[in-house]
């Protein structure tokens, strides 16, 4: 049972990180140059860590909003 | 699979049921995440702001909503 | 037979569902607010509408190419 | 699956591929559909203008004349 | 071992030809007439041999960078 | 599968193995093309301007980079 847990978190952080690496490459590399510059680094990692948060907000907000549904029986 | 008594197929179909619902759940936060992101995040700050925040939180419920919306209407259409 | 023939429907409905409601949802949801107005669920209801029409339109624009092309014996 | 004689067996093998020759065409319409609408439909009307609909086909037909071309081009240049 | 091998290439060579059309079209086709035009066919023939040729410089900067990390072991 | 000797076995791992590592490298270059693309080529011309490859080149490298800065910088904050 470990293992199926295991698997499915794999399987979350992989879509993560696939997912935020995509939208923070677009809003952070714009021109891509000869390297990762400092501002882009410091971008990113801003990026990053609002990502995270509204990855945060939005689980909560979904989960209210499933709860809510399920109490009010259905739509 | 060998042969299990009911309590224990039971337990487990329980169990794989929930880690399905949870799974299910973390796919549906990754795909609002990344619809809501570009519409409610500009350039990213050192926080969110409350307005930010609100944003994320009406993006995920007018989504639903408007899940509901369409399928209540494609079923009426129907009749 | 009739299962496959069910299966297949609802995977076709469930595929229309989603690229609609996303589609519907990006034309006419632009600011999400606290609810939905009354002008987001007139312009929904058009967007469904139109959305729609454009399936049966492109579904018959689709069907006689694919009927000429097998007359013409392929391109 | 049990053994089945040669006449079902012929009819089954008809009635899938039919399905999933079906299944393909709706597959390519909601592609279609998916690329088209928003190059030919602005703000949704009260219906389809006739330019909206003549779009919306001249779309599809030129998405299919482009992947021919690009098909047959590809096979001219490898030889 | 040639199935295999085969299946690998026809699955890659579908791969490229459905991005590359999609692509192509974007680029090409803004406003889809009732034929493809001279001019259509041109840009269609260049976007192609770009897009052929950016695949090889992609192509050619990825191994030259996997090869770079790997002998660096890894980042 | 039938019995086969240890040797075939490892033979026909090895060639899975090189298989699926080649699968996965054009697959990600179908990605880079797809992003870098669009990023680095404005109208196609007679051929890539030197401008145009370096740009496709540094756009892999870049997205490399940022992957692997995302990657340990999150579990530099998990610990």
């Amino acid at each position: 049972m470990d293992e199926v847990r295991q698997q499915l978190a794999v399987a979350n952080a992989q879509q993560l990180l696939q997912k935020m690496t995509d939208k923070c490459f677009n809003k952070c590399i714009t021109k891509p140059g000869s390297d990762l510059s400092g501002s882009d680094r410091a971008c990113l990692a801003k990026c990053m860590d609002r990502y995270l948060e509204s990855w945060n907000v939005i689980s909560k907000a979904y989960a209210t909003r499933v709860q809510k549904d399920a109490e009010s029986g259905g739509h | 699979m060998s042969q299990i008594d009911e309590s224990t197929r039971r337990e487990l179909d329980g169990f794989l049921q929930l880690e399905d619902q949870k799974a299910r759940f973390h796919s549906m936060v990754h795909e609002f995440t990344d619809k809501c992101f570009d519409r409610c995040i500009g350039t990213p700050g050192n926080s969110l702001s409350s307005k930010e925040s609100a944003c994320l939180g009406n993006c995920v419920e007018r989504f639903l909503d408007t899940t509901f919306f369409i399928v209540n209407r494609l079923e009426a259409i129907k009749q």
